[in-house]
């Protein structure tokens, strides 16, 4: 039974083309669902047309057979740019989707600052966002997409700025999280080789198309060995081609 | 630019300087000389004989420039939430603003009587102005991407509203508070023009009617005393709240 | 000055090859009452004397006073209190002809308030327009002729609309002129009682005031411009109709000629007197200055003692033919 | 949505008839009825009894709105630009602000004649100090990443200033824009009062002392209705003017 | 001989902490310089520093000789975001550093449109910014460091929003058009692959120090052949163990 059913949508931002075109798309409970394509191919709309921030011109978004209309609040989010709030400090930036829901409680405090320290920047918590680097903001706003504990996760491109080993914690982290709160996600990245280490399913897009969808069984729990293991390797390549055979 | 303060004492010296030597070949009663503005300034202070006025204009300056804020952020909140409230208020918010209150004056008194009320009304009035409009801009140009974050963590309009568009437009609806904090001044003495028996306003009025005017230069002094300390307050307020912007923005 | 002007009281000589400007700073705007003074166009009283009268608006006595101080206006149309308080700060002025000998203004109440003496004022609430205007200096006036102090009464200001309030019950008198009353009646003021100031101190409503320096200089402008003026006044005193007719298009509030001809009538009456009638048009008598002037100090309007007859300049007055 | 024209109009029409009602009970000196108001107003229009006076004070607007908002969004360019010059003018700024206009009458007609060059000079000061203070506020709150782009490239001071700190700060201009486009009017009537043989300013004392209170309410119509049109058209002007703002920030 | 030299120099944020601390850096002419390191540990700052955007509090930085007080405005950067300027079209963006030196001519304009159908995005010229993805925003900042053709140029991990197809094509458009153009180059990545393929010189950096310097000879031109070669995996990972090792 699926999650969340994307049927048959349609969207264009009113200049006239569509950016996605009868296209489908299925989330499956608790699983980790990835996104890849070229750069401008529609992952992003794809996101905030599943996420509920936009609507489809055409065609239907289920969740739990009950029709999207607006943003789930109870899902977290990522969004491409960190977008965080320059006049307040790290820490209150990551508490804002709780502070927007109840009074902070010294629970969710202390989730935070463990967020943060899984992020590596702990030692941040009251700079404010000018005062950090690029890298750092960006794992201030997972963190603040991680801090709801949220059943459905949706990230665009959130390790884009991180370097290859910061980067590898963090999906080791994020993988853990995940099962442990038996997350549904959907996740945008342009690093193959991270969205198989992941995913148990990657949709590969290609001009508002979804052109591949591949389910990923490599065994988990997943870690290093997973990651330089042949198999990943081999789904890479496959999925490598498909992006490119994409270039029409 | 540690000699501002030398160079900035020293044109007020060269004003001041210019304005003598204009004065001394002019009668007292069109333009005195700063000398003896200075003179009637000093023995009104020291007298006391401006106590009572500056108290009351003073009183009705703040007054009017809360409820003007107030009212103007109020308003400019609504008006930039909702925009059909936009276009139905707008042409009553600019008759409110276009009228001359001087004219209203008679009929300001006939409706809130000759007391206070009627200053602070006009006070109110007057400030109201550019923080509704500043304060619609604000709102109305908040970074969409913030917007974005806004709606998807569920926030309610209000939220948004508490949370995003004031703290992120607070640098426009500053310079909207500093431009209402100075007209203010203004409102209340033309309050006072009409139907004030104290007040700055009313002594400036009574001044022109002895024809005493050096007496009336030495209220326009304190005037201007009164709104640079208002601005100067209000400067001060913006430099705290505004710091973690001035941190972002400003280097 | 030149000698030129002197030519030109001949009325008959077409335009002068050279025109005097003599600029005029009046208490108010263009209006009504003023008419003779303001259609040259129409009439020539000022062109034909080989004047270029330019009329400069003001908002108060104080402004035309301040208009000739400062050399922007050569003649001031203005009232006594503010000359007397120019003359108190020391300036040097002179006074050259008496426009309205009578004093126009009066207190005002509903009838049923039954106000008739000056005496009836104590404690009662009184509006006047400005705590700088004439009304409340001449409500002092009335009540000092009566022995009455400001703190015998409460002097609220009501602003220019200062009828409104007596309708309204807010005041239980309102100080104002012949004029005012005139319109306020219009506007459906029911019965009232006037007390009028001239029954008390009868000091004049309007005069020309011109400064020491132009009056040395000018004094042949100056007489000719008179002359000009008193020609004017006459004539608006014995066409009331076609002054009213002319003020439709000159005065700023000449709306309807109907009320024109009303203020007309009331101004003409204003600007004569038993001495005019003696004298001709504009007689001054330094006598009754002298009597405001001692009022004024003795109401601590004014500080210093003044003599007015060091002021008063009865010369330039032309005389009745 | 699409219903508001009707709510406006419906909403007008209740506080017509409000006032109607009101002033019914009241005299026409107090508050006179909008049948009548609209009755001297129609006959003014028809027989052009306000043409003369609608000309001289749109004009007198018109100019001193242009030079006001030039003034300030010069001086708010400078007073942005230089700290210095900051400090070193505010304070004659701000008096040049607080002083009511209509105590130094006398002055503005000592120096610039009683013509309508007075009236405009009032109408700039007036017009001036929403537009500077915006300016100033939209030049130091420049996004700074926007700011190092620019310093990288080399551009010059004028460069940043006209390519990015005026582009970017358009919409707060705009807001100061559309407050100083009210006040002109406030600033021409006011100007008028001090002695003005012309004008709706003049209108309204000649009006006063005509005690022609609906005459007064006529003029107040005309001036709102000025006001109105200036406020629609620079709301034109940013529609266009702003539209590729919008494009990214508003939806 | 050194090209620009960065001695001893030292650089906080006015925080207390210095971020850069008695570090010293050479570039040679002509030659491409990539700088890797975990994320915060100062590759922005030092960019920033090279540049001449902000003056270091101790040291010097000269160009042929000369003290960088000021940004060298004759050379190419492309920043950590894009920041486009929202009100001008993309080729208008891209246009900027032209348009703020003279007046644009016709092969200015065929240049930057030539640029931008390298960048894949020739089609989005008269669009907004606001209407462009994340990755084809990032395509205009780097038309835009491009335009000039600058002898010297400073990029701040230009490709970190594109797919793995898209960014190997530019990768071989820009040392193409660096070789041609003998441009140096200071290049800020995070793909340790990325970093190998362009540059001949390579530095890692940690906490503000630089604690590797790595020649990278690979024969040139660099293809395919080259990035899928032994050697570079090779140099790649030693690299990786120099930033994980830099991991105290
Ligand atoms: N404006 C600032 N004020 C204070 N501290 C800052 C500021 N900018 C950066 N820092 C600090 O300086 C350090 C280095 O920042 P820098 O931007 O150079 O890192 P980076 O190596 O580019 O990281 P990333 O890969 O995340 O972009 C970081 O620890 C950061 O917190
Ligand atoms: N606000 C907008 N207005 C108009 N067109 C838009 C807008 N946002 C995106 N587009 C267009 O829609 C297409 C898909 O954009 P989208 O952001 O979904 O791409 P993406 O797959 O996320 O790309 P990237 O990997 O670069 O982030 C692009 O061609 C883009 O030009
Ligand atoms: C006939 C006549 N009516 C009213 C006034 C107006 N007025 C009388 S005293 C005074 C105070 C000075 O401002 C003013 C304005 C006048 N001069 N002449
Ligand atoms: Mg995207
Ligand atoms: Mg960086």
């Amino acid at each position: 039974m699926s999650f969340l059913t994307i049927e048959d949508i349609r969207y264009g931002y009113g200049t006239g083309r569509f950016v996605l075109d009868h296209l489908s798309f299925k989330m499956e409970k608790g699983k980790f669902h990835s996104l890849l394509g070229k750069s401008g191919c529609g992952k992003t709309t794809l996101l905030k047309l599943a996420c509920g921030l936009i609507q489809p011109e055409q065609g239907s978004i289920r969740l739990n057979g009950k029709e999207v209309t607006k943003p789930l609040s109870e899902s977290g989010f990522v969004f491409q740019s960190p977008t965080l709030l320059e006049w307040k400090t790290v820490i209150d930036n990551v508490l804002l989707p709780v502070s927007l829901k109840r009074k902070i409680t010294n629970e969710d405090r202390e989730y935070a600052e463990m967020l943060l320290s899984l992020m590596g920047i702990e030692s941040y918590m009251s700079s404010f966002p000018g005062e950090l680097s690029g890298g750092q903001q960006s794992r201030v706003a997972v963190a603040r997409g991680l801090i709801q504990k949220p059943a459905l996760l949706f990230m665009d491109e959130p390790f884009a700025a991180l370097d290859a080993i910061t980067r590898e914690d963090l999906q080791e982290d994020l993988l853990r999280l995940c099962e442990m709160q038996q997350t549904t996600v959907l996740f945008i990245t342009h690093d193959i080789a991270e969205a198989v280490f992941l995913s148990d399913f990657i949709s590969v897009m290609d001009e508002g198309e979804i052109i591949l969808e591949q389910r990923i069984d490599l065994a988990k729990p997943r870690n290093a060995e997973t990651r330089y293991g042949h198999p990943l390797n081999e789904i890479s390549l496959k999925i490598r081609r498909a992006i490119s055979g994409g270039l029409r | 630019m540690r000699k501002i303060p030398i160079y900035s004492f020293l044109l007020f010296l060269i004003l001041l300087l210019l304005w003598e030597w204009t004065a001394r070949g002019m009668s007292e009663l069109v333009l005195p000389a700063p000398s003896v503005i200075g003179e009637t300034l000093y023995s009104g202070l020291i007298s006391g004989y401006f106590n009572a006025h500056i108290v009351q204009t003073s009183v009705e300056v703040l007054i009017g420039l809360l409820l003007g804020s107030l009212l103007g952020i109020l308003f400019g909140i609504l008006m930039g939430e909702f925009e059909s409230l936009r276009k139905l208020l707008f042409p009553y918010v600019i008759a409110s603003q276009a009228v001359p209150k001087l004219a209203l004056a008679p009929l300001f008194i006939l409706w809130f009587g000759f007391g206070m009320t009627s200053k602070i009304i006009i006070t109110t009035l007057i400030c109201f102005f550019p923080l509704l409009e500043n304060t619609v801009t604000a709102i109305q140009y908040t970074d969409h991407k913030k917007l974005e974050l806004f709606r998807v963590l569920g926030a309610s309009r209000w939220q948004t509203l508490l949370q995003l568009k004031l703290p992120a437009g607070l640098p426009g609806i500053m310079a909207g508070f500093r431009v209402a904090s100075v007209l203010a001044v203004v409102g209340a003495v033309v309050g006072e023009f009409i139907g004030g028996s104290q007040g700055l306003g009313a002594l400036i009025i009574a001044s022109q009617g002895m024809m005493d005017t050096p007496l009336m230069f030495s209220v326009l002094i304190l005037l201007t005393a009164l709104g640079t300390f208002l601005y100067f307050i209000i400067e001060l307020i913006e430099k705290r709240v505004l710091k973690p912007y001035v941190k972002e923005k400003k280097r | 000055g030149t000698n030129q002007e002197q030519q030109t009281s001949e009325p008959q000589e077409e335009k002068e090859p050279t025109q005097e400007t003599i600029r005029v700073a009046s208490w108010s705007q263009p209006i009504t009452e003023q008419t003779n003074l303001l259609v040259d166009e129409d009439k020539k009283f000022f062109s034909e004397h080989g004047l270029d009268m330019e009329f400069i608006p003001g908002a108060g006595g104080g402004d035309a006073i301040k208009n000739i101080l400062s050399g922007q206006a050569d003649i001031a149309f203005t009232d006594p209190g503010s000359l007397l308080f120019a003359l108190d700060k020391g300036e040097k002025l002179k006074v050259i002809y008496n426009i309205y000998p009578q004093n126009v203004f009066n207190v005002v109440s509903l009838k049923e308030k039954n106000m008739t003496k000056p005496e009836d004022l104590k404690g009662k609430t009184i509006g006047v327009y400005s705590l700088s205007s004439g009304t409340r200096q001449n409500l002092l006036v009335l009540l000092h002729q009566a022995g009455l102090t400001e703190n015998d009464v409460e002097i609220v200001e009501t602003g220019l609309l200062n009828f409104a309030p007596l309708m309204q019950g807010q005041v239980d008198a309102t100080a104002a002129t012949d004029t005012g009353l005139l319109m306020a009646k219009e506007k459906g003021l029911g019965d009232v009682n006037v007390i009028n100031v001239k029954d008390a101190l009868n000091i004049p409503s309007d005069v020309f005031v011109v400064t020491e320096e132009v009056f040395n200089e000018k004094k042949d402008v100056l007489q000719t411009f008179l002359q000009a003026y008193q020609n004017s006044a006459e004539w608006m005193i014995n066409e009331p109709e076609e002054a009213a007719s002319l003020a439709v298009e000159y005065a700023i509030d000449g709306k309807e000629e109907k009320r024109n001809f009303e203020i007309i009538r009331l101004r003409n009456l204003s600007s004569q007197s038993e001495l005019t009638k003696e004298k001709g048009l504009g007689a001054l008598d330094a006598e009754i200055f002298q009597q405001a002037a001692d009022t004024y100090h003795s109401l601590g309007l004014i500080e210093n003692t003044l003599n007015m007859s060091e002021v008063v300049e009865e010369d330039f007055v032309p005389n009745k033919q």
